[in-house]
C-alpha cells in the first residue's frame, strides 16, 4: 500500500478503535455514568490514538530514511561505467531510472515485454502514457528500474505489515487498559497539550532556521573579511576590494549601509508617528465610533498593500514630485531619496502607529479621564496632559515595532532608496539600506563565491540581530507599561 | 432580634448638634429641580428636586442601581462625558444654573470638584498629580505659589506627613486609601466649592476608611460635600442630611437622624432595616 | 522641592500671566481655541491618510484600469487548404506545424490593401497583429477541421503597440522615428477603427493566459494559481499551528524564562526581513529538503513561516480578551482545562483569529522578497497543477512584468496591482464579514 | 523531470523567455522550459552547484563564467560545460526624447566621471562638474548619469568600453601608472591595477554626478524621467521599445542600431550567453532540443524574434561555430 | 440611637428551628483541617478549620481582602488554577480529602459546583449553558434525557417559567439577575453535592437579589451551601451558619443568631455593629 493509503486505512482503524472505545465505556457502568472516571468518547480517543499514533509515527519516521535505503540498494546495481561518476551523475542515473520506473508501472505486461525488446519502443510507450525521458532506456536502466520497482514492493509490504502490527497491538493494549478507572480524559489532553506545544517550538525551529541557514556563508564571510572591519568601516565599496588594493578590507563598511537604513526608518517614523498618533487619537477620543469603525480598517489596508506597490510608487510618483517641489523651492531632491524613500514607507506603517496607539488609547482607564475632567480640564488637556503620558510606554512599543517594520522592509527601498552607500545627512540625497545590499548582492551579476555575494548574509544576520535588539527592547517597555496598570 | 443598632459614637450627637436644623432657611449650595436623566431610550432618573446646604456633608443612599452616581454626577456635569446621556431639568450651584445655555462644563467641574469610587492618581508623581488642577487653570503665579498650593492641599488631605518625602514618586505607587487621599488632594487643590464623592471608600480597607471619614468630616468646615455609599453606618457616621434613592426617584430626604431614626417612607424603612440591599 | 520644574508642557508664562479663578477669560478662551487646535490636528492627520490610500489608489486604478480591454481586429481569414494542408490528409500533425500567421498576415493585407510585394509594407502591416494569432486560428482548426477551404471573420488580436496606441498610450504627435507605431501603421489603424473592424474588448486573457513574452498574450494564470496554492498552504498550515501554539503559550506554558524567549522570539520573527525568510527558505526547503525550486509548495512553506507568528500573536491577544469569568464559569462546572479552552476561550476568540489570520494572510499575499531568493521570479508558460509544479506569484508578477522594456506591459502592471489589490480587499472584506458572524457579547 | 530549468541574467531573460515560448509550440510533446531571473551570478551559483534533478540544466549569463566559478563548477561535480554565445547586447546611452543631442567620444565619459582626470598634463580631481565644461558642444547640463550598479554586467562593458577607453585616450592612463608605481606597485600587476584604476567613478558632491542603478532599465528610465537633464545607461533592446521617451546619443559618431553593432562600427555591446550542462543532456527531456533551438536561424538570426527584440545577432560566421559547439555539445575548456 | 434591628420575618424563625443546633454532633459535609493558602510568598489564610453540614447554608462574613472568597475557592479546588497559588492543609468533602494525592480536580470540581460574583453565562444559549455540564460528564442518556435535566434545572433555578419560550436565546440577553439563576441552575444540573456562592448577589439589584435568596433558600433543602457575602444582612437573612473571617483568620464561627446577636469575639461584634468594613 502507499503512504497515503496507509496513512488513510490507520485512520479509519483509528475510528474504528474510537467506536469501540466508546460503546466499551458505555458498558462499563451504564447505571451510573458518574462511576467511571471518563466520558466514553476520551476512551475511544484513548484507544484511537493507541492504534494510530505509534503506526503513523514508525511511517512517517520509515518514509523519511526509506528513499535512501531503497536509493542505495540499487545503486550498488548499477553499471561499473554509471557507478565511477560523481555523486551527481549517479543521481542523474537513478532519476532516468526512477522515470522509467514509473513508466515500467504504467504499462500492460505485453508492453512491458515490447518494451523490453527496444529501447525506442519502450521510449514510444513511456511517452504514450506521460512519461518523457530525454533518451531511449539502455537494458542496464530497464533491469535497475524493475530492480527498484521490486524493492519499493518490498518496502511497501514490510511497512503494511509493521503498521499494522504496531496497530493491532496498540489496539489490544489499550483496549486491556480500559476500566472505570482509567483516567482516559487525562491521557488524551496529554496528548492534546503535546501537540499544542510542539506547535509552538516551530517558531523557535524557524528562528534557529534563520541562524543557521546565515550563519555559515556569514562565517566564510568573515574569513575574508575581519568583523571588526565589517562593522566599523565606513566605506562601502566591495567591488574594488576584490582588486586586492591597499585597503581594501575596510570597503566593506556596514556603516554607511547602517546609517542609511536607520536614516531612512527616522524619517518614515517622522512621518508615521504624527500622522498615525494624531489619528489614533482623533478615532479614539473624539471621533464617533462609527467614523472609527470605517476609519481604522481603511487605515490599515495602507499596511496591507504590497510593499512592491509602493515601491512603484515611490519611484513614479512620489520622487518626481519631490522632485518637481524641489525644484520649485530651489531645491535639489534626487528622485530616490532617503525623502522618498522614508516618505513613502512612512505612509506604510501608518497603521502600526494608529491602530497599536488606537487600542492602547483606548485600553487607557476611562477612571483616568474623568480624574481629569472632574479637576477642570478640557478634553485635549486630558489627552495631552493624562492620556498621552500614561500610555506612552505602549506607544513606545507600538513605534518600535513600526521601526523594525521599517528596517527590514525590502521592496519599497530597493526601488526607492538609490544604492549609493552614502554617509550623508542631507535627506534629499540617496542612501541605501541592508536590505537593497542583500538583494542586489544576491542577485546580481558578480562571482558567486567571492565576500561579495557572501557578504549578504553577513548583512542578513546583521539585521536580525538589529531587529532582535529592537524586540527585546521593545517588550521590556511593554512589559514595565504592563505592571503599571496591574 | 439581632441588634444593628448604631452606637452613639457611630450617629455623633455633637456633630448632629453642629448640623443644620431642618426646618430653618439655610443657604443652599446647590439646588436641583425636576431632574431627569436618560441614557438614550432609559430613564434612569426621574424628576428629582433637592436642596443641598454648604459646609456639611449630604449623603445618597439606595440600592443598587437606583440613580445615586447619575444624580451627583449632573452636578458638575460629568454626564456630559457619557454619549447617550441626557440630562433634563436645572441644576442650580451657587445660585446659577450649571445647564444654562452658555455654561462651559469644563469650569463648572473645576468649581465642583469630584473624587471617584476607585482611586484614579494619573500615573504621574505626587507632586504632578495635585500640581495639574492649578497648572491647567493657571491658579499659580509662580512656582513657589504652586508647591505652596500642593503641600497645602496635601496637608489638608491628611497626606503631606506620609509623603513628604516623596512628592516626586510615582502616585500609583502608593496604597489604595493614600491613593484615595491623594484624589482628594488633587480636587481640593484647585479650591473648589463643591467636593463630590462617590462611594470614595468601597475600594478601600476598614482603616483606610477610618481615615477618609475622618477627613470628610474636616473637609466640611470649609466645603459643600456630596457623598453616595452603599454603607448606611457609613451614612449615618459621616452625614449631616441623608437622601435616599429608589429606583430612580428620591424617596425622601432629611437631617441623617430623621432618615435612620424616624423614616417617613415604608421603603425607606425597610432599606435601612436591611429587608433589602 | 525637585518634583516643581517637571511639567514642561505648561510654560511658565502661561501660568504667570493668567493668575486668577476659573472665570478668567483670556485664558478660558486660549484653552478653547487650543481644544479646536487639537481636534484639527486629528482631523488632518486622518484627512492626511485617508489621502494617502485615495491617491494610491487613484494613481494605480488611472494606470490599470485599461489593462482589462484589449483591442482586437476582425480579419476575413480564408482557410486555405493548400496552405495548411497541401496533401489534404488531415492529419493531425500537418495541421498543427502549417503556417496560420500567413494567413492572418494575407487577410490583413486584404483588407488594408497592402501591396503584398513590398516587404517594408508587409513588415509594417504583420506587426499590427499579435504573433499569438497563429495559436489562436491553429486551435479554431484543430477543434473543427471543416473550417478548412471556408472564410471566417475572426477576432485576432492586435499588437501590443497598437493596443497601446488604440488606448492613447503612444503619442500620435510625436515626430515617427520616435513612436512604436509609423505613420502609415496609423492610417490602418484609424481605418480599421472606422470600419468597426477595430474594437476593445474585456481582456479576459489577463486572468486566463500564462506568461508570455508579448504584452497582449500575457496573462495572469500561473501567477494567480501560485498565489492560490501558496494561499492554501498558509492557510493549511499557519492558522491550525498558529492557534496551536498560541493555546500552548497563553493557556498552559508555565511562566517562566522559556516562555518569555518564546515570546521574544515570536514578537521577533514578526519583525524579521521577509528577505531573510527567503533566504532561510533557500537553505532549508530547497538545498537541505530537496524541494523543486520555483514551486508554489516553497514559497507556501516560506510565507507559512512568515505568517505564523502574525497568526500566533493576533491569536494570543484575542485569548486574552477572553474574560477569565468564562474560562471560571466553565471549570466551575467540572469541564478540565483543555476543556474549556475548546469549548469556550477557542470559540469566543474566533473573531481575533479570523482578524489575525486574514491580517497574515494579506501580508503574505503580497509578499516580494522572498519569493526572490527561491526561484519564483521565473518564466513559466504552464499552468502548474500541483504545488510541486514551477509557478510565480502575483507581486512577483508584477515585478517582472514591471521591469519589461514593451510598452504594453506598464499597464498590464498596473492592472495586475489591480487585480492584486481586489484580492485584498475581498479578503478584508471577508474577515469583516465573518468576525460580525462570530462577534460574541459577553 | 520531464522540463527544462534555466536560471541566470535578467540581460537574457527576455531572450530566454521568448524562445522558451516558442520552443513549446514548436515540439509538442515538450513542455516549455522555465526561466528563472535571478542575475548572472546567480545562475551560475546555482549552475555550478552539482548534477542532479534537482539542479538547474542551463546558466544565463551577460558575461563570460569566471574562472572561479568554473573551478566550483568541477569541485562540484560539474565537469562539461558547453558555453553557448548567441548575440550581443548593445549599450546606449540616452537622454529624455525632447533633451539635447549627444555625440560621445569615449573621453567625454572620462573626463566626466572619472574621480581624477588629466589637465594640463597633471592628475587632478575631476573638476568638470557639468557637460559643457566637459565638451564645448555638448548643453550646459549638469553631469548626472544614471550608470549601472556594481551588480550588472552592463557596469563591466561600459568601464572596459567607455572608461578604460577615454582613461587611454586622455592619456591618464599613464599619469595613473606612474602614481600606482610610485606607491609601489608591483611590475606585474601594474596594468591590471592600472586599469581598475582607470574604472573608477566619482563619488564627489555626494555622488549626484554618477548614480548607480541596481534596478532594471524601466528604473532608470523613471529617473531619467524625473531629472529630464541626465543622461541613462540603456540595453538597445529596451531603447528600442522606448523611442517615444528616449533620444539616443552617438559614440564615435555612429548611432547604435543592430546593424551598426553587429557591423562592429558601434563599440559598447558584449557578448551574451547560455551555459549548457553537460551530464543534463540525455537524461533531461528538452535539453538539448531547447539548445539547438535557440541558436537556429528561425530564433538568432537576422529576421528572428530575438533580434526583433533588440538582439545584436552574431556575424554568419560566428553563429555557425556556435550552432557546430551545441551540435557537438563540445565543453569549455578551462579558462586561465 | 438609630435603630438596626432585624426584624423576626429577616431572621427566619422557622428556618433557626429546623437549622442545625450548635451543640449536637451532625453529619458535616465539608470539614476543613489547618488550611493556609499562599500567593506567592505572600500568605492570605492562617491555618483554619471548619465544619460545614449538608442542607444548610453556611455564610462567610468579613471585610474586604479578609480572605473569603480565598477560602471558599479551596473547596472546589479552583486555586488551583492560580498559578501563584499554593494550599496547605486538608479538606475533606464527604470524607475525603479533595487535595490527597490522587484526585483529579475536575472530579472534585463536578461535585462541588460553584457561582461567581459577577454572573458569567456562556455566550450560547440558556438550553446549552445549562446543557454543557451534563454533557460533558455524560448525565444525559439520551436527548430526551438532557432536556429533562435542563428543564428540571431551570426549573429549580426558578428560572423556567421566564425563559421557557426562548430556551435558544442566548444566556447573555438575559437580565443580570436571570443570568445569575442561570449560572445557578447551570451548576445544579450536574447535580453536585455542595454549591459555592461567591457574593452571588452583588452585582444584581434588589428584586434580583431578593429571588436569588428566595432560591437559595429553597436550594438548602437538598443541596450544601456556602455562601460568601459582603452584606451582614444577606447572611442573617439566607444562612444559618455564619463564619466571621479577618486578615485570613478565621475569628468566630456558629449559628447565625449566634454570631449576630451574641458574637464572643469583640472584632466580630465591632464588624457586625458597622464599627469598620
Ligand atoms: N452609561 C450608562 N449607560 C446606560 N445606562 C446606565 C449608564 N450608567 C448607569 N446606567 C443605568 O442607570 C441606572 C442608575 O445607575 P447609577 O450608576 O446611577 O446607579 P447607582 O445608584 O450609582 O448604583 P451603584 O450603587 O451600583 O453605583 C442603572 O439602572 C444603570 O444601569
Ligand atoms: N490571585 C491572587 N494573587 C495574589 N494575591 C491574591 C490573589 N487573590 C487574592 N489575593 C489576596 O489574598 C487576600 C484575600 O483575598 P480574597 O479575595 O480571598 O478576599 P475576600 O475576602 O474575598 O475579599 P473581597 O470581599 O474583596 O472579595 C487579599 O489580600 C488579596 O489581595
Ligand atoms: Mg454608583
Ligand atoms: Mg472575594
Ligand atoms: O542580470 P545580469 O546578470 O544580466 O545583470
Amino acid at each position: 500500500m502507499s503512504l497515503s493509503a496507509l496513512l488513510f486505512c490507520l485512520l479509519l482503524a483509528a475510528i474504528v478503535a474510537f467506536v469501540t472505545g466508546f460503546w466499551r465505556a458505555k458498558r462499563l457502568s451504564p447505571d451510573n455514568p458518574r462511576a467511571v472516571h471518563s466520558r466514553p468518547g476520551y476512551h475511544g480517543g484513548y484507544l484511537a490514538l493507541w492504534t494510530a499514533l505509534p503506526a503513523i509515527l514508525v511511517l512517517l519516521v520509515w518514509s523519511a530514511v526509506e528513499p535512501r535505503f531503497i536509493q542505495a540498494e540499487v545503486e550498488s546495481n548499477l553499471p561499473a561505467q554509471v557507478l565511477e561518476g560523481s555523486e551527481g551523475q549517479i543521481g542523474l542515473a537513478m532519476g532516468v531510472v526512477r522515470s522509467v520506473a514509473t513508466g515500467l508501472e504504467r504499462l500492460t505486461p505485453a508492453e512491458v515485454a515490447a518494451a523490453k525488446a527496444s529501447p525506442k519502443e519502450a521510449q514510444r510507450l513511456f511517452e504514450s502514457k506521460g512519461v518523457v525521458i530525454a533518451t531511449p532506456p539502455a537494458a542496464a536502466v530497464i533491469a535497475s528500474a524493475e530492480e527498484l520497482n521490486n524493492i519499493r514492493h518490498l518496502s511497501r509490504l514490510a511497512k503494511t505489515a509493521v503498521a499494522a502490527f504496531l496497530a493491532i497491538f496498540g489496539f489490544i493494549f489499550a483496549f486491556r487498559k480500559l476500566s472505570p478507572n482509567l483516567r482516559a480524559r487525562n491521557r488524551v489532553e496529554q496528548v492534546v497539550i503535546l501537540a499544542l506545544m510542539a506547535a509552538s517550538s516551530v517558531a523557535i525551529m524557524t528562528t534557529v532556521g534563520i541562524v543557521l541557514s546565515v550563519l555559515f556563508e556569514s562565517i566564510a564571510f568573515f574569513k575574508h573579511v575581519s568583523i571588526i572591519d565589517f562593522l566599523t568601516g565606513t566605506i562601502w565599496d566591495p567591488r574594488f576590494a576584490s582588486a586586492g588594493d591597499a585597503g581594501g578590507q575596510g570597503q566593506f563598511g556596514l556603516l554607511p549601509l547602517m546609517w542609511g537604513t536607520l536614516y531612512i526608518s527616522i524619517v518614515a517614523l517622522v512621518v508615521a508617528v504624527p500622522i498615525g498618533l494624531l489619528a489614533a487619537i482623533y478615532m479614539s477620543e473624539y471621533a464617533h465610533p462609527k467614523v472609527r469603525a470605517t476609519v481604522k480598517p481603511a487605515l490599515e489596508m495602507l499596511a496591507g498593500i504590497p510593499t512592491i506597490v509602493y515601491g512603484f510608487f515611490a519611484v513614479v510618483t512620489v520622487g518626481p514630485f519631490l522632485n518637481f517641489v524641489g525644484s520649485e523651492i530651489g531645491l535639489v531632491i534626487q528622485p530616490t531619496s532617503v525623502l522618498t524613500a522614508g516618505i513613502v514607507m512612512g505612509i506604510m506603517i501608518i497603521p502600526f502607529v494608529s491602530s497599536l496607539s488606537d487600542d492602547i488609547i483606548s485600553a487607557i482607564p476611562n477612571a483616568l479621564r474623568e480624574g481629569s475632567y472632574g479637576l477642570g480640564a478640557t478634553q485635549s488637556e486630558t489627552i495631552k496632559r493624562v492620556i498621552l503620558p500614561a500610555a506612552l510606554p505602549g506607544i513606545v512599543g507600538a513605534i518600535l515595532l513600526a521601526a523594525s517594520r521599517a528596517i527590514g522592509e525590502t521592496m519599497i527601498v530597493v526601488l526607492a532608496a538609490g544604492i549609493a552607500a552614502n554617509l550623508t545627512l542631507n535627506p534629499a540625497e540617496s542612501v541605501t539600506t541592508i536590505t537593497v545590499k542583500i538583494v542586489s548582492q544576491l542577485t546580481g551579476d558578480l562571482e558567486f563565491n567571492t565576500p561579495q555575494t557572501l557578504v549578504a548574509f553577513a548583512l542578513g544576520f546583521t539585521l536580525f540581530i538589529l531587529t532582535l535588539g529592537l524586540n527585546v527592547y521593545a517588550l521590556y517597555i511593554v512589559r514595565k507599561y504592563r505592571e503599571q496598570y496591574e | 432580634m439581632v441588634d444593628f443598632s448604631i452606637e452613639p459614637s457611630a450617629l455623633n450627637s455633637s456633630r448632629t448638634a453642629s448640623g443644620l436644623p431642618t426646618a430653618q432657611p439655610v443657604d443652599y449650595k446647590i439646588t436641583a429641580r425636576n431632574v431627569s436623566v436618560f441614557y438614550g431610550e432609559k430613564q434612569a432618573l426621574f424628576s428629582v428636586g433637592i436642596d443641598i446646604p454648604d459646609r456639611s456633608v449630604t449623603a445618597f443612599i439606595g440600592p443598587s442601581g437606583c440613580g445615586k452616581s447619575t444624580f451627583l454626577r449632573c452636578f458638575n456635569r460629568m454626564n456630559d462625558t457619557i454619549a447617550s446621556a441626557r440630562v433634563k431639568g436645572e441644576i442650580l450651584v451657587q445660585g446659577k444654573n450649571i445647564y444654562g445655555p452658555d455654561v462651559d462644563p469644563v469650569q463648572v467641574r473645576a468649581r465642583v470638584g469630584m473624587v471617584f469610587q476607585k482611586p484614579n492618581p494619573f500615573p504621574k508623581t505626587i507632586f504632578e498629580n495635585v500640581a495639574y488642577g492649578p497648572r491647567i487653570h493657571g491658579l499659580a503665579k509662580s512656582k513657589s505659589d504652586l508647591e505652596e498650593i500642593v503641600v497645602k492641599s496635601l496637608q489638608r488631605a491628611g497626606l503631606f506627613n506620609e509623603v513628604k518625602d516623596r512628592l516626586d514618586g510615582e502616585g500609583t505607587g502608593l496604597s489604595g486609601g493614600q491613593q484615595q487621599r491623594l484624589c482628594i488632594a488633587r480636587a481640593i487643590a484647585v479650591s473648589p466649592e463643591v467636593i463630590l464623592m462617590d462611594e470614595p471608600c468601597s475600594a478601600l480597607d476598614p482603616i483606610a476608611t477610618a481615615k477618609i471619614e475622618e477627613l470628610i468630616d474636616e473637609l466640611r468646615e470649609n466645603y459643600c460635600i456630596v457623598i453616595v455609599t452603599h454603607n448606611m453606618q457609613q451614612a449615618a457616621r459621616v452625614s449631616q442630611r441623608t437622601a435616599f434613592f429608589h429606583l430612580g426617584y428620591l424617596v425622601e430626604e432629611d437631617t441623617t437622624d430623621q432618615i435612620f431614626m424616624n423614616p417617613k417612607d415604608k421603603r425607606t424603612q425597610d432599606y435601612i432595616t436591611g429587608r433589602f440591599g | 522641592m525637585s518634583a516643581v520644574a517637571q511639567d514642561p508642557s505648561m510654560s511658565d508664562s502661561d501660568a504667570a500671566e493668567t493668575v486668577g479663578r476659573f472665570d478668567n477669560p483670556a485664558l478660558m478662551r486660549r484653552r478653547r481655541r487650543e481644544e479646536v487646535r487639537f481636534q484639527a490636528y486629528g482631523l488632518i492627520a486622518i484627512a492626511l491618510g485617508m489621502s494617502f490610500l485615495v491617491i494610491l489608489f487613484g494613481t494605480i486604478i488611472r494606470d490599470g484600469w485599461t489593462a482589462f480591454f484589449q483591442t482586437s481586429i476582425e480579419l476575413p481569414i480564408k482557410f486555405d487548404a493548400a496552405e495548411i494542408d497541401p496533401e489534404g490528409t488531415r492529419n493531425a500533425n500537418t495541421l498543427a506545424q502549417a503556417n496560420y500567421q500567413k494567413l492572418a498576415n494575407q487577410a490583413l493585407y486584404g483588407q488594408l490593401g497592402v501591396d503584398p510585394s513590398s516587404r517594408a509594407q508587409r513588415q509594417a502591416a504583420n506587426a499590427l497583429i499579435s504573433r499569438d494569432v497563429d495559436s489562436q486560428l491553429r486551435a479554431m482548426v484543430a477543434a473543427d477541421p471543416k473550417i478548412i477551404g471556408t472564410t471566417q471573420n475572426v477576432w485576432v488580436l492586435a499588437s501590443g503597440n497598437v493596443d497601446a496606441f488604440a488606448k492613447g498610450k503612444i503619442d500620435r504627435q510625436l515626430p515617427q522615428q520616435n513612436r512604436q507605431i509609423s505613420d502609415q501603421q496609423i492610417s490602418w489603424i484609424d481605418k480599421l477603427t472606422a470600419s468597426g473592424a477595430m474594437e476593445k474588448s474585456f481582456n479576459s486573457g489577463l486572468f486566463t493566459n500564462t506568461a508570455s513574452s508579448q504584452p497582449e498574450t500575457a496573462g495572469l494564470a500561473v501567477a494567480l494559481l501560485g498565489s492560490f496554492y501558496i494561499m492554501l498552504i498558509v492557510v493549511l498550515l499557519s492558522v491550525p499551528l498558529g492557534v496551536a501554539a498560541a493555546i500552548y503559550l497563553e493557556e498552559f506554558a508555565p511562566r517562566n524564562r522559556i516562555t518569555d524567549i518564546i515570546e521574544v522570539n515570536i514578537n521577533n520573527l514578526a519583525a524579521v526581513p521577509s528577505i531573510v525568510f527567503g533566504l532561510l527558505g533557500l537553505a532549508v526547503f530547497i538545498n537541505f529538503a530537496g524541494l523543486p525550486r520555483s514551486a508554489s509548495l516553497v514559497g507556501g512553506l516560506v510565507l507559512t513561516l512568515r505568517t505564523l507568528p502574525t497568526v500566533i500573536i493576533a491569536t494570543r491577544a484575542s485569548i486574552t480578551a477572553v474574560p477569565p469569568s468564562i474560562r471560571e464559569a466553565a471549570l466551575g462546572v467540572g469541564a478540565s482545562k483543555v476543556q474549556s479552552v475548546f469549548h469556550h476561550v477557542l470559540p469566543l476568540s474566533l473573531p481575533g483569529i479570523i482578524t489575525g489570520t486574514i491580517i497574515g494572510l494579506v501580508q503574505a499575499i503580497g509578499e516580494t522578497a522572498p519569493l526572490l531568493m527561491i526561484g519564483m521570479v521565473a518564466f513559466v508558460v504552464d499552468v502548474p497543477s500541483s504545488p510541486l509544479d514551477p509557478a510565480t506569484a502575483l507581486p512577483v508578477q508584477i515585478y517582472m512584468w514591471a521591469t519589461e522594456a514593451e510598452r504594453g506591459f506598464v499597464e498590464k502592471t498596473a492592472g495586475a496591482t489591480i487585480v492584486l489589490l481586489g484580492i485584498l480587499a475581498v479578503m478584508n472584506i471577508l474577515a469583516m464579514v465573518l468576525r460580525k458572524r462570530y462577534e460574541r457579547k459577553w | 523531470r520531464d522540463q527544462v530549468k534555466i536560471a541566470g541574467s535578467s540581460t537574457v531573460f527576455p531572450y530566454a523567455k521568448i524562445v522558451a515560448e516558442n520552443f513549446a509550440k514548436a515540439n509538442a510533446g515538450l513542455k516549455a522550459p522555465v526561466v528563472e531571473s535571478g542575475g548572472s551570478g546567480a545562475g551560475l551559483k546555482q549552475f555550478c552547484d552539482g548534477v542532479g534533478e534537482d539542479k538547474i540544466d542551463i546558466a544565463n549569463s551577460s558575461r563570460r563564467i569566471k574562472k572561479g566559478e568554473q573551478e566550483t563548477c568541477t569541485k562540484n561535480g560539474v565537469a562539461d560545460v558547453v558555453e553557448v554565445k548567441f548575440g550581443y547586447d548593445g549599450i546606449v546611452f540616452a537622454s529624455d526624447v525632447k533633451g539635447a543631442a549627444f555625440a560621445y567620444e569615449a573621453k567625454d565619459w572620462f573626463n566626466a566621471l572619472a574621480p581624477e582626470i588629466v589637465v594640463d598634463g597633471k592628475l587632478v580631481a575631476n573638476p568638470n562638474k557639468t557637460w559643457k565644461e566637459v565638451n564645448a558642444a555638448f548643453p550646459g547640463w549638469e553631469i548626472v548619469a544614471y550608470i549601472p550598479g556594481e551588480k550588472h554586467g552592463t557596469r563591466e562593458v561600459f568601464e572596459e568600453k567607455v572608461l578604460v577607453a577615454g582613461c587611454k585616450a586622455t592619456g591618464a592612463d599613464k599619469l595613473i601608472a606612474e602614481k600606482l608605481k610610485a606607491a609601489g606597485t608591483a611590475e606585474d600587476k601594474l596594468h591590471g591595477a592600472t586599469e581598475k584604476a582607470c574604472a573608477k567613478v566619482r563619488k564627489d558632491d555626494g555622488g549626484k554626478h554618477a548614480i548607480d542603478i541596481d534596478g532594471d532599465y524601466t528604473e532608470t528610465l523613471a529617473r531619467l524621467q524625473a531629472n529630464k537633464e541626465s543622461i541613462g545607461v540603456f540595453g538597445l533592446a529596451f531603447y528600442e521599445n522606448n523611442t517615444d521617451k528616449l533620444r539616443v546619443a552617438t559614440v564615435g559618431g555612429v548611432t547604435p542600431s543592430v546593424e551598426t553593432i553587429s557591423a562592429g562600427k558601434y563599440p559598447v555591446s558584449r557578448p551574451l550567453f547560455f551555459y549548457v550542462k553537460k551530464a543534463h543532456v540525455g537524461v533531461i527531456p528538452g535539453l538539448k532540443e531547447y539548445s539547438e533551438f535557440f541558436v537556429s536561424d528561425k530564433m538568432i538570426g537576422e529576421d528572428g524574434p530575438l533580434a526583433q527584440y533588440g538582439l545584436v545577432p552574431l556575424p554568419e560566421a560566428e553563429a555557425k561555430a556556435v550552432r557546430e559547439i551545441v551540435k557537438d555539445l563540445k565543453p569549455l575548456a578551462p579558462l586561465s
